[in-house]
C-alpha cells in the first residue's frame, strides 16, 4: 500500500504576508516549505491503532450505555473519524493546547484521557473529567492541555486563537523567547457557516497565532449536506486564504498520511508562528446524535465509506510493511475491549456528583451562596481510582 | 382539560405546526425558515411534512448561521414578508442576540414608524434533559428586559396552537418559546380555527389560599403542588400567564387580592428575572393584601449541571413549589 | 479626459455556480458577461453633480449645525465619497430597496429624500424622517424604498440579504413571476470584520439573492487603517469567492465610472438573481465622527486625495465633454445652498418631536402604556411643509 | 466627596486607566485588547498613553470582531492569562453575548473547576448623549440574570479606579460598566495604590426617612434628589450599590430597616431588571419593615429615542426621583 498525501509537500520558499495564489486550476501553488515527516516505525503505529481500536470500542460502549439510560443529554459518535484525531494529535507536543466541538470523546481519548474519567462524565458522576458537571460535549483535561469540548458551534474557533494567544504570549512576552507551541482547534463542516470563524481567522492572521484549525469534514451537519449549507463546498480553500492563511486537504481516512502532512503543517505552524486551516476529508459512520435516523444519506454511500475504514487501513499496513500478524490485532482488540469495560465499570461505581458540587465551581473564590470550587478528582492525587 | 371521547387530542408538537400550517394556508407572506426545519423534518420534528406542502421556497433550511438568517429574516420583514424563524434551540439565539434584540425589537421605533417587523423567533427553550449549561438556556429573563417584543410561553397544546397564530398574525416581533419537554404532552385541540389572545392569562386551577403564577414547563409543577398542598388544607389557585410581554398583572393582581398569598414559579434563573419582575409588581399592587411577601421558585443561581441527580435538584420542581407556598401562607 | 474602468467588461459566458478563477497575478478572470452601460447624457450628468453638491453643502451644513449643538449624539460625515452614492443609486431603479451604514446622510439624498427631512431628523424634530427618534445615523424613508441607516458595524448585511429574500420572494413566489428587483447594501472597510458579514454572504450565495454588497472602502474604520484590521486588505477578492460571489473593484471617486461599471453589475444581479461584491475605493474627507482629530493618516495623504476629488472630476468632464461653463457650476452651487440653507431653516423651525411620540410606534398595535403608531409628517399628504 | 487642597483630584477615565497601568506593571499576564485602544489612545482616551508605556503586545488594537476578539480573550484566561477587553461601547457587545454569556461565565463550571476565565470586559454602558436606540444601552439588566459573572458599576474615579483593580485581581470574570457622562467627572483619588472590594454598598449620604438605591450614573440624580427633599423635610439615605453581582443586599436591608422606605433607581428599563430584583428582595427581607412598597425608577419602557427632549424625559432624573421618594415616604 502507498500512502499518498494531498498535500504538496515540495513547496517553494515561505511567505507569510501574501496569500498563496492560486492558478486557473484553482489549486494552491506552493508558497511555503513544509518538511516531509517519517512515518513512525511498528510500535509507534500499533500505538496509534490501538488508540483507534479504543476510540472505536469506547464509542460502542458509550452507545450501549446511552441506551441503557446511564447516559444523558446529547451525545456524539466519533466512529469513522479516529484517524483524524489520532493522527493529529500524534504530530504535536503534549503540551500544546487542543480545544474541541461536542464531538469529542475520540480526541479526549487520543489526547491521554483516561477512558474512565471520560466515560464517567457521561454518566455524571464525580469521577468524570469535569466532576459530571458537563457530560458528553465537554470533555476538559487540564492535566492534557486539553481545553474542552465547546457545545455551541464554532464557539471553540475563538477559543483556540485564545489559547494560540496566549502560548505565544506566555513564550514571547513572559518569557522572552520565542513561541513555540501550536494549538489545535476543531471544528465541524457546519462550523464553517458561523461568522465567529471568519472572525477568528481574521484575528489569528493579523496577530500571527500559531493555530491550526482543523476542519473535519465529515459532510454533514446534523442532515444538511455541506453543499446545501455552505457555498462553494466542493473548495474551502479561499475560505481561508481570504485571510491570508495556507489551507490543506488531508485524508482524514488515513492515520498515515494524516499524520504525515499535518505534522509538516504543525511544524511549519510552530516555527512560523501562523495559522492553517486543514481540512480533513471523514466521515461519520453513525447518526449525528443518538436520535438520528439519517435519511439524509443512502446506505450505498454509508457502505462505501465504511468500505474505506481508517482502522482496516491501518491493519492493512501494518500486514504488508511490518508483518503484524491478525492475531496481535486480535489481542489487541481484546485489550481494549477490557480497557473499556473496566471503564464502564468504574464509572458506573463512581458515585453520584454530590449535591454540594452544584454550588461550587461557580466562582474560584467565595461569597454569596457559594462555597468555592474543588478539582475533580480525576486531577487529584488519591483520587477515587 | 377534561377531554369527552368525541375531541380530538394532539400533540404539542403537531398543535404547533397545525398553527404554522393555517397561517401558511391563509397568508402567502408567511414562511419558515431554520436549521434542519425542511428536508429533516425539523429535529424535533414540529416542522414535519411541512416542506411537503409548502415546497423549498417557503420551508426553508439554513446553514448554522444564527445570526445571519435571523437578521435576513428581519430585513424580509421590513418589507412586509412574515417570517417564522425556527431556533434549533433558544439557547443558540445567542450569536443573535445583536439582530434579535437591537433590530427586531426596535425598527418600528428607530424608523418613526415606517418599518414594522412582523416576525415569530421561535424554539425550544429552557432545559430539555441533561443539555447542560450552553444548551439549557431560560431566555426569557434575558431578553424580557427589552422593549419592543413580545413573548409567549405556551404550556398545553391549545395555547401552543392558539399562541402561535396569534403570533404570526401580530405585526410586531414576538419571541415565542416552546418547552422540548412538553412537546409530546397532548390536550384537546379543536378542529376549527381559533386564537389565543396575547395578554390574557389563565386560571388552571381556581384556589382561595394561594396565587402561583407561571408560565410553560413550570405550570405542571406547580398543579401537582396544587394537588399535594390540598391535601394540607392550603387551597391554591395556578395562574398561567401564558405571555411574558404582555403582562397580565391585572388578573395576577386580582387573584392575589382575593387570596393574600404568592408564590411565582420562573424556571429562569432568579437574579433580574420574569420572577423578580412579577413579585415586585405584585407587591407594589398588592402591598395591603399580602399576608407574607411573594415568594419565588427559580432554578439555582449556578450554570446549569449535566448530571442527572443536580440537574433536577437545579431546576423547579414540586418539592420546592409546595416549600415555597407553605412559608407564603404561612401565618396567614 | 478618458473614464477608466476597472472591471472588465467584456467577459464570457456567465457561469453561477462556480467561482471567479483568478490567475496568478490575482486577478479576477472573466466568468460572467456585464454589458457596458452608457455614460448617459449632459442632462443626467448635472443632475448627479447636482446631487454631489447637494451632498457636500448638506454635509459642511451639518457640521456647521453640530457645532452649533443643534445636532446631537454621532455624526457622520459623508465628504469626499459622494461619488460612491451617487453613481451607484443612479444605477438601479427607485423601487430597488437600499440599506446603509450609520453614515448615511449621502445615500439619502442621493435617494431623493428631502433634505430638510434629513436635517430635521438630525435636529430632533417632528419634521425628521424618523420623526427625530432615530437621528444622523438612521435615515429611513419607505416612499424612497430606503430601509435605514443602521448604527451596529455590519448589522445591515444580513438585513440587506433579507431585503433581497423578500423582493425574490415577492416577486417569484407571491407573484409567480421573475425576479426583478436588486437590493443595495451598503458596508464600509471595518465591517468587513465583522461575521455576521459572511453569513450574510453564504446565505445570499446559497438563496441565489439579488443583493449587492457594496463596500465603500475609504481605507479607514476609525483610526484603524484597513491593513491593520482587515487581512488580505490588499486584495479583497477572496472575501466573496470564498462564497462564491463574484467581486468587483470600482473606482468611487468617479461618478462616470462608477455608474458605469455599477450599472452593468446592477443589471446582471438583476438578471440573473446572484449576489456580486462590489468594492468601491474611496476616502472620507473628515473624521470618522466629529470628534476625529485625525492623527493617523497624514496630511499629505489627505491632500492628494483631496486633490482627486469627485466632483472636480466630473466637472472636469462636463466642460470638456459638454461644454458646460464655470458659470453654470456656480449657478448649481448656488441653488443647492439655497437649498440647504433653508433646510436648515425648515428644520429649525420643525417642532420639537412631542412627547407624546416616546410611547409610540414601540408596537403597531396597542396595549400596555402605548397608544399606538402614526407615520412621519414626511410620508403623510398635508405633513409640516 | 470634600477634597482638601493638597488631595489629588483626577478625571475618572484617568483613573481607570491608571487602574490598568497599576495592574499591568504588577502583573505581566494582564493586557488590554479592544477597538482603537492603542495607537488612537482609545476612543474616549482611557488608555491614552498605554501604548508608548507597554508596547504593542499587551496593548493590542483589534478589528471590529466583538464575537471574535471576547472569545479570543477567553481562550486566552483559560491559560491563565488576564484579559481586560474594551468594548467601545457595551452596546456593541450584543454582538459577543455568547462568548461572554455561555463561555467566560460557565466554563470554570462546566469543566469541573479545572479552567477559569480571569477576565475583565469594560467599557461605556448606558445612554451616551442622543445616542438613539442601537447605542445606548444598559447591560445590567440583560446580563445580571447570568451566574458566574460580577459586575461592577463605579460612580466616581476613587470607585472607579479601585473597584477595576479589584477586577483586575478577579480570578472570576467581571463586567465592568462605565458611563461615558461621568468619564470626565473627578473627584479625589490617592497616589498610593488601593482597592475597593466587591460586594460592599457605599452609603453616600446618610439619612432617616428614605432609603435610595442606584448605581452609577443615576447617583447624581439621586444625590441632587436629596437635597432637594431634604428642603422638603424628608431626609434621604444614598445607597450606592457598587456592584450588582456580587449585591449587597444585607446593607441596603439595614438601611430600609432604619427609614422604612426605600426607592430604587436603575437606568436600565423596567421590565425583569436589576431594580425589580432588588424590589422583590428588599419586599421579601424588610416585609415588616416598610410603611409603603418600594418604588422603582427606570428609564422608560420604550427603545432609547434620538431628540434631546424625549431622551431627557426617557431617563431617570432628580424630578423622576423626587416623586419616587414622595411617593415611598407618603403617609408614613
Ligand atoms: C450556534 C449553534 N447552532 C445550532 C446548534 C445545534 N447543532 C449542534 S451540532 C450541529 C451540527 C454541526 O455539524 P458539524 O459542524 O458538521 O459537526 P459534526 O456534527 O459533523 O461533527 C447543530 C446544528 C448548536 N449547537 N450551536
Ligand atoms: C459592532 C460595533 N462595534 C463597534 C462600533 C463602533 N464603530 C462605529 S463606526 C466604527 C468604524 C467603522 O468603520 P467602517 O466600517 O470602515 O465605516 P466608515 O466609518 O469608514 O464609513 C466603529 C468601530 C459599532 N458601531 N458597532
Ligand atoms: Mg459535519
Ligand atoms: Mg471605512
Amino acid at each position: 500500500m502507498v500512502v499518498s498525501t494531498s498535500v504538496d509537500l515540495l513547496m517553494a520558499d515561505t511567505d507569510t504576508t501574501s496569500t498563496a495564489q492560486s492558478n486557473a486550476n484553482g489549486m494552491t501553488e506552493p508558497t511555503h516549505l513544509l518538511k516531509q515527516a517519517e512515518i513512525p516505525g511498528k510500535g509507534v503505529l500499533l500505538g496509534w491503532l490501538r488508540q483507534m481500536l479504543l476510540i472505536r470500542e469506547f464509542e460502542v460502549r458509550t452507545m450501549q450505555a446511552y441506551q441503557n439510560r446511564l447516559i444523558g443529554g446529547f451525545c456524539h459518535i466519533y466512529i469513522g473519524q479516529e484517524a483524524v484525531a489520532v493522527g493529529t494529535i500524534a504530530a504535536v507536543n503534549p503540551d500544546d493546547p487542543v480545544v474541541l466541538a461536542y464531538r469529542d470523546h475520540g480526541h479526549a481519548l487520543a489526547r491521554g484521557m483516561d477512558p474512565k474519567n471520560c466515560m464517567a462524565e457521561m454518566f455524571g458522576r464525580i469521577g468524570g473529567c469535569a466532576k459530571g458537571k458537563g457530560g458528553s460535549m465537554h470533555m476538559f483535561d487540564a492535566d492534557h492541555y486539553l481545553y474542552g469540548g465547546h457545545g455551541i458551534v464554532s464557539a471553540q474557533t475563538p477559543l483556540g486563537t485564545g489559547l494560540a494567544f496566549a502560548t505565544k504570549y506566555e513564550d514571547e512576552v513572559i518569557s522572552g523567547g520565542k513561541s513555540s507551541h501550536v494549538t489545535l482547534c476543531y471544528l465541524g463542516d457546519g462550523a464553517l457557516n458561523q461568522g465567529c470563524f471568519y472572525e477568528a481567522m481574521n484575528l489569528a492572521s493579523l496577530l500571527d497565532l500559531p493555530v491550526i484549525f482543523v476542519l473535519e469534514n465529515n459532510r454533514y451537519s446534523m442532515g444538511t449536506a455541506i453543499e446545501r449549507g455552505t457555498s462553494m463546498a466542493h473548495d474551502l480553500r479561499l475560505k481561508s486564504e481570504a485571510h491570508d492563511i495556507n489551507h490543506a486537504i488531508i485524508d482524514g481516512k488515513n492515520v498515515l498520511s494524516t499524520y504525515r502532512d499535518f505534522k509538516g503543517i504543525a511544524d511549519w505552524c510552530r516555527e512560523e508562528s501562523r495559522p492553517y486551516f486543514v481540512e480533513a476529508q471523514t466521515y461519520r459512520y453513525k447518526g449525528h446524535s443518538m436520535s438520528d435516523p439519517r435519511k439524509y444519506r443512502t446506505k450505498e454511500e454509508e457502505n462505501s465509506e465504511e468500505a474505506n475504514d481508517c482502522i482496516a487501513t491501518l491493519e492493512e499496513f501494518l500486514v504488508e510493511e511490518h508483518d503484524v500478524t491478525k492475531d496481535a490485532f486480535k489481542q489487541l482488540t481484546r485489550q481494549v475491549k477490557t480497557q473499556v469495560r473496566q471503564a464502564v465499570e468504574w464509572a458506573k461505581k463512581s458515585p453520584e456528583t454530590p449535591m454540594e458540587e452544584m454550588y461550587k465551581d461557580v466562582f474560584t473564590d467565595c461569597w454569596g451562596p457559594y462555597t468555592g470550587t474543588s478539582k475533580p478528582d480525576m486531577l487529584e492525587e488519591g483520587g477515587l481510582d | 382539560m377534561k377531554v369527552t371521547t368525541k375531541e380530538r387530542v394532539i400533540e404539542f408538537r403537531d398543535a404547533l405546526r397545525e398553527a404554522m400550517c393555517e397561517e401558511m394556508r391563509n397568508d402567502e407572506r408567511v414562511f419558515l425558515l431554520g436549521e434542519e426545519v425542511a428536508q429533516y423534518n425539523g429535529a424535533y420534528k414540529v416542522s414535519k411534512g411541512m416542506l411537503e406542502e409548502f415546497g423549498a421556497r417557503r420551508v426553508i433550511d439554513t446553514p448554522i448561521s444564527e445570526s445571519g438568517f435571523s437578521g435576513m429574516s428581519i430585513g424580509a420583514a421590513m418589507r412586509g414578508l412574515r417570517p417564522i424563524v425556527e431556533f434549533m434551540s433558544w439557547s443558540f439565539s445567542l450569536v443573535a442576540a445583536d439582530p434579535i434584540l437591537n433590530n427586531a425589537a426596535k425598527m418600528l421605533y428607530m424608523s418613526g414608524g415606517q418599518f414594522g417587523c412582523p416576525i415569530v423567533f421561535r424554539g425550544n427553550d429552557g432545559a430539555g434533559g441533561q443539555l447542560a449549561s450552553t444548551h439549557s438556556w431560560c431566555v426569557e429573563s434575558l431578553y424580557a428586559n427589552v422593549p419592543g417584543i413580545k413573548m409567549a410561553i405556551p404550556y398545553d397544546a391549545y395555547d401552543a396552537k392558539g399562541l402561535l397564530k396569534t403570533a404570526i398574525q401580530d405585526d410586531n416581533p414576538v419571541f415565542f418559546l416552546e418547552s422540548e419537554r412538553l412537546l409530546s404532552t397532548k390536550c384537546h385541540v379543536p378542529t376549527e380555527e381559533y386564537t389565543v389572545p396575547f395578554g390574557k392569562a389563565l386560571v388552571r386551577r381556581s384556589g382561595e389560599d394561594c396565587t402561583i403564577i407561571s408560565f410553560g414547563r413550570p405550570l405542571h409543577f406547580c398543579l401537582e403542588a396544587a394537588e399535594e398542598l390540598a391535601k394540607e388544607g392550603i387551597d391554591c389557585e395556578v395562574i398561567d400567564g401564558r405571555t411574558i410581554r404582555p403582562l397580565d398583572i391585572d388578573s395576577m393582581v386580582e387573584s392575589v387580592k382575593k387570596t393574600n398569598a404568592c408564590v411565582v414559579v420562573d424556571q429562569s434563573w432568579s437574579f433580574a428575572s420574569v420572577g423578580s419582575e412579577i413579585a415586585s409588581q405584585i407587591h407594589a399592587q398588592c402591598f395591603d393584601d399580602l399576608d407574607n411577601h411573594v415568594h419565588r421558585v427559580h432554578s439555582d443561581d449556578v450554570p446549569t449541571p449535566y448530571a442527572y441527580n443536580l440537574e433536577q435538584a437545579y431546576l423547579p420542581n414540586t418539592r420546592k413549589v409546595c416549600e415555597a407556598v407553605r412559608q407564603a401562607t404561612y401565618n396567614s
